[in-house]
């Protein structure tokens, strides 16, 4: 290909049709009810989709461009931004990254509030992917209930950090306030709310018989082909590959909890669908082991504590709110890499980070996991119908704005 | 003397089409069904719904309001539509969707423009018209999701029209006869249709909720694929007519299932005279009839997601066809029997 | 030692660091780069978890980052699968602000690296040869040519931050 | 058709009827969880970040808030302290009397509230807690300028703008996820 000869046409799939070719085009987005911030160019025969282009990119934020422009403490609000239903993993991700080229370990109270907050994050994030593919598939219904449940959840993280969606809870060395009192049973009561609800979702969504007829055997993706397509998270374990970072390579407390990997084996929208319930099952789990068994002691690393000026030292005994030495504002991390993989709400995050001794980091890579799902898009939709395009999009729990970073 | 009589015939015909239960009743009750499907949609959702436009009555002028704001919306002609189909298309729309109500009695006494003892097989004619003009908004729009949204809309018209008529000749034959008056005084004498061919009233009732594009058969519409389907391109009073006419369809039809399978004025006697038992009241309860069978209906929206369309032409032809002739064969029974 | 194959022993610089989970792949010789990969791929690492390039304005560094699915013994490592580019020699193009870079694309051997070579050429200037779908995915189309994730990019600051008082 | 038995989907007739149950029972017996917002108003936790300030006594003009501060917002303004301990704008600071003692030098942080994203970064760099909180988030101001004040207008925390409703508290209830009930 010679690249110099390139023009990139804006509209492709709107230009003019070959000669003899029977297709239509039509350009899904980007100011499309059923597109979200992209443009999905379809071409059509019929009612088949016989070529997907996503064009993405409407809500590129140029997340590693002010990363790598500023302090290392300054990019855990810009990751929080980029995937606002995931943040606390987003946040989670790059602290994991950073800590490991500052070296420090958190201690093991930090570890389990940090699964603690990731655990609620994910099933908020289950939750809001349940809502957006019932309005896709017409349910408006669910679409409000799924919505309204997220409000407990986002409450208990109200209650944590003070804040409902961009927490900025995690923090290099532990996490920035300690759990308030009455938050265990609080969280409690609204996991066994939760629990009440699944019924209520089984019968007016997920066993309901037109959600069945619309999502059974569309989109399959089968075992290999998941695999080569690289997708991340639910997606792929409801193709049949029993992956999840937390048992691959744990990070925070994960080590330590008893929990299941769910996983399905159909790969169809319908299996999609129902991993995220079950995942939320298991979430629901892990938050009552975290909330057992969850060890005594500080909240943030003694490297970090010890650098705490009186003041600082006495806020913390008085009120348990970590504040931050000046040395989160000079770091000077000698040169290093190092990568960070965390499994949230959507999928696996990855980050590289590159230091050099500078005070901003030298590279600043970061992978979404809507971004690797972007090939449902250009792949599995082809072959199937127009009508299911939602079934597909909805059903991967595809978030634009994560993957155009 | 004929002269004064023909006047007050015609006067009275007027009224009858204008205010009730034509256009007025017709237009108060779709405003009203408008606001209650919202509220109930907002019940099972956990939610208020339309509650800002007069707080103190719960909102209920929330439909007014969006008439009046459709009303007073700058109209857009796109430049590359057929500008007089896609100006007339939803006044014909309209305009055929209202024409049933015509030939449904609401009450024993009621005379018609065209007197007929036929007005089943009008009505029922009447209503399988509207689709046509359906068509043509989408074909004028000269927009994709339009073009898509009509040719769903045919699909869909050809498939369930049959079953329509059906479970109405299954009806037509335990009465034995094409009139409303006669049907009615047959269930008021017998046992209301429902349960005389529970069948045909359950096909009668799916179609009813496809024509009229309510979940889960809000195919044509379908808005997280078609953007709004047909009235894509559509804005202003001409959108508002055509997010109208689905429901003025579902008041005829709803008329007619009332009079078919719920017994009509039942439990007004068909013989009982004077201005309040032989005019208002059978008139009254009909209305209510339709109108409970309106909010069953628009209750669905709660539930159900929506069908694909090539799932939703399958049960048409596989399934609700059959249907339909199961319940031509158990009138033929019926009959037979009786 | 997690990589055993003889083949990729031979070709490439191994470094495995087991705090970090990262095992570095170097590749010397641009030709051998695919095999390199392929030879991974038949380990088992079979997807590709991040496509990214490293400026150091002399010379620039290309990596994938691969992973695995399928094989339980490798599923908690990250093979940085890494080639340098030397950049100081590359004529300026008149066209571009920066020369664009050459290295062999990877798509067939993981496909789940498509999107982010494609991320990489725009962000970086990369071409990768062999990449059956070589366009701009994120920025706008204007935008081609000006490579804004390398160390030169610069722009016009001002309106950016308000003054007080 | 074989694959769907496997999968244990409910029957036509079983499914529809257990969805219309469920949305009946929804519509006969309404859990809302919509707070009426202007109407009730929700007493937010103690610990919630809304707008915030510096207390003037205890501040050092240190910087650290600026440097900290991930959007920028934070803008340290030249300020000075007088004998008498308050302070001033620096031109008023320098039109005092010769022979009086030199007024210290100092700045302050004033926020831009169009920028500020509530991290509160700032608070925990702060080496002398400074910083003073509130829970008010829910204010928009009509200009643009209206959300650059001046330091002595942002010494003043802003008004609830909501403080005539009626104030609730979320509880997490059994049957609603959330029930707002009336603040103590």
């Amino acid at each position: 290909m010679n690249l110099n000869e390139k023009v990139y046409d804006i509209s492709e799939a709107g230009s003019i049709e070959p000669e003899g070719d029977r297709t239509i085009a039509l350009q899904i987005g980007p100011s499309h009810p059923g597109s979200g911030h992209m443009r999905i160019k379809t071409r059509m025969d019929g009612d088949i989709i016989t070529k997907v282009d996503a064009d993405i990119g409407f809500v590129h934020r140029t997340s590693e461009w002010l990363s790598e422009r500023r302090q290392f403490i300054k990019a855990i609000p810009i990751v929080e931004r980029i995937m606002l239903p995931d943040t606390v993993h987003a946040n989670l991700a790059y602290v994991l990254a950073l800590e490991k080229i500052l070296n420090i370990e958190p201690p093991p109270r930090a570890q389990y509030l940090r699964s603690l907050a990731a655990e609620i994050n994910r099933i908020t994030s289950h939750l809001y992917g349940i809502g957006i593919f019932g309005i896709f598939l017409g349910s408006s219904t669910v679409y409000m209930w799924a919505f309204g449940d997220r409000e407990p959840f986002i409450d208990l993280m109200e209650m944590l950090t003070g804040a409902r969606i961009t927490n900025s809870y995690i923090v290099p060395g532990g996490v920035r306030w300690e759990m308030p009192k009455g938050f265990k049973e609080k969280a409690e009561s609204t996991l066994q709310y939760m629990e009440n609800r699944f019924n209520d979702y089984n019968d007016i969504w997920a066993k309901n018989p037109v959600v069945e007829a619309r999502t059974v055997n569309v989109g399959v993706v089968d075992r290999n082909r998941a695999i080569s397509l690289g997708v991340v998270g639910p997606n792929l374990r409801a193709s049949g590959v029993d992956y999840d970072t937390r048992k691959a390579s744990p990070y925070a407390a994960y080590k330590d909890i008893d929990f299941e990997v769910p996983k399905m084996n159909h790969g169809d929208s319908y299996d999609r669908l129902l991993i995220r319930i079950e995942e939320i099952k298991q979430s629901i789990r892990i938050i009552r082991q975290i909330l057992k068994d969850m060890p005594e002691g500080k909240i943030i690393a003694d490297s970090i504590y010890s650098q705490l000026n009186p003041v600082m030292k006495k806020v913390f005994e008085q009120e348990q709110r970590v504040m931050f030495p000046a040395f989160f504002n000079q770091m000077r991390p000698a040169a290093a890499e190092s990568i960070a993989r965390v499994e949230a709400g959507r999928g696996e995050i990855f980050f590289y980070l590159k230091t050099n001794g500078d005070k901003y980091p030298y590279r600043f890579r970061w992978v979404t996991p809507s971004f690797r799902n972007l090939a449902y898009f250009s792949d599995v939709a082809v072959g199937y119908r127009l009508a299911d395009l939602p079934a597909i999009y909805g059903s991967i729990d595809y978030f634009p704005p994560e993957a155009d970073r | 003397m004929g002269i004064l009589l023909l006047i007050i015939w015609l006067i009275q015909d007027l009224l009858y089409l204008i205010v009730f239960p034509g256009l007025v009743v017709a237009m108060v009750l779709v405003i009203l069904l408008i606001y209650l499907e919202r509220k109930i949609a907002a019940k099972v959702q956990m939610r208020y719904g339309p509650l800002y436009v007069s707080r103190k009555v719960g909102g209920a002028l929330q439909s007014v309001s969006d008439l009046l704001r459709f009303s007073f919306q700058e109209f857009i002609l796109p430049i590359g539509s057929d500008s007089i189909a896609f100006l007339m298309a939803p006044g014909f729309m309209f305009a055929f969707a209202m024409m049933p109500l015509i030939f449904i009695p609401v009450g024993p006494y009621y005379s018609y423009l065209f007197p007929s003892t036929l007005t089943i097989l009008f009505s029922v004619a009447l209503i399988t018209i509207t689709p046509i003009y359906a068509i043509i908004v989408g074909w004028a729009s000269d927009n994709k999701f339009s073009f898509i949204g009509s040719l769903r809309e045919a699909f869909l018209v050809i498939s369930y029209e049959i079953p329509l008529l059906l479970s109405v000749i299954a009806m037509v034959i335990v009465y034995r006869t094409l009139n409303y008056i006669p049907a009615v005084a047959f269930q008021e004498t017998h046992l209301p249709g429902i349960i005389l061919n529970p069948i045909a009233a359950l096909v009668f009732i799916i179609v009813a909720i496809r024509s009229t594009g309510r979940f889960p058969f809000d195919i044509t519409e379908a808005d997280s694929e078609l953007i709004m389907g047909l009235y894509t391109e559509y804005s202003a009073l001409f959108f508002g007519i055509g997010m109208a006419t689905p429901y003025i369809e579902l008041y005829a039809l709803s008329l007619i299932f009332s009079l078919l399978f719920l017994g009509g004025w039942w439990p007004v006697s068909i013989h009982a005279t004077g201005l309040l038992a032989g005019l208002f009241l059978p008139g009254i309860i009909v209305i209510i009839k339709a109108f409970i069978v309106m909010m069953v209906l628009v209750f669905l929206r709660a539930v159900y997601p929506r069908y694909r369309v090539d799932q939703a032409v399958r049960s048409g032809w596989e399934r609700i066809i059959y249907l339909g002739i199961i319940a031509v064969i158990i009138s033929i029974l019926e009959v037979i029997i009786i | 030692m997690i990589i055993n194959n003889e083949d990729i022993i031979k070709t490439a610089k191994i470094n495995e660091d087991e705090k970090k989970g990262i095992i570095d792949v170097f590749v010397t010789d641009v030709n051998s780069l695919k095999n390199v990969a392929l030879s991974l791929s038949k380990m088992g690492f079979d997807h590709c978890l991040s496509v990214t390039c490293v400026d150091y304005r002399s010379r620039m560094s290309v990596i994938w980052h691969v992973s695995s699915y399928s094989n339980d013994e490798y599923k908690g490592h990250v093979v940085q699968l890494r080639i340098d580019v030397d950049t100081s020699k590359l004529v300026p193009d008149p066209k571009y602000r920066a020369p664009m870079i050459e290295v062999p694309s990877l798509v067939e051997v993981w496909k789940s690296a498509e999107f982010h070579e494609r991320e990489t050429h725009e962000m970086f200037g990369v071409n990768f040869q062999g990449h059956p779908d070589l366009r701009q995915i994120l920025l706008p189309e204007d935008f081609y040519g000006k490579w804004p994730m390398r160390k030169d990019f610069t722009f016009n600051k001002s309106g950016i931050k308000y003054e007080f008082e | 058709m074989k694959d769907k038995e496997k999968r244990k989907l409910r029957g036509d007739v079983e499914g529809n009827a257990r969805a219309l149950a469920t949305g009946f029972k929804y519509l006969v017996e309404p859990n809302r969880m919509t707070l009426d917002y202007p109407v009730e108003s929700m007493k937010l936790a103690p610990n919630y970040r809304g707008f915030f300030t510096v207390d003037d006594k205890k501040c050092i003009g240190c910087s650290m808030c600026e440097m900290v501060c991930p959007p920028e917002a934070i803008t340290m303004i030249p300020r000075v302290v007088s004998p008498t301990g308050e302070t001033l704008p620096v031109q008023e600071g320098a039109s005092q009397e010769a022979g009086a003692k030199p007024a210290k030098k100092t700045k302050r942080p004033v926020v831009n509230w169009g920028r500020c994203i509530y991290c509160y970064f700032c608070f925990d760099i702060c080496p002398v807690d400074a910083f003073v909180r509130s829970n008010v988030h829910d204010l928009a101001y009509y200009n643009d300028a209206d959300y650059r004040p001046s330091y002595e207008g942002y010494l003043k925390l802003p008004e609830d703008p909501v403080k005539k409703s009626k104030k609730v508290v979320p509880r997490p209830d059994m049957k609603r996820g959330i029930k707002y009930e009336p603040a103590p």
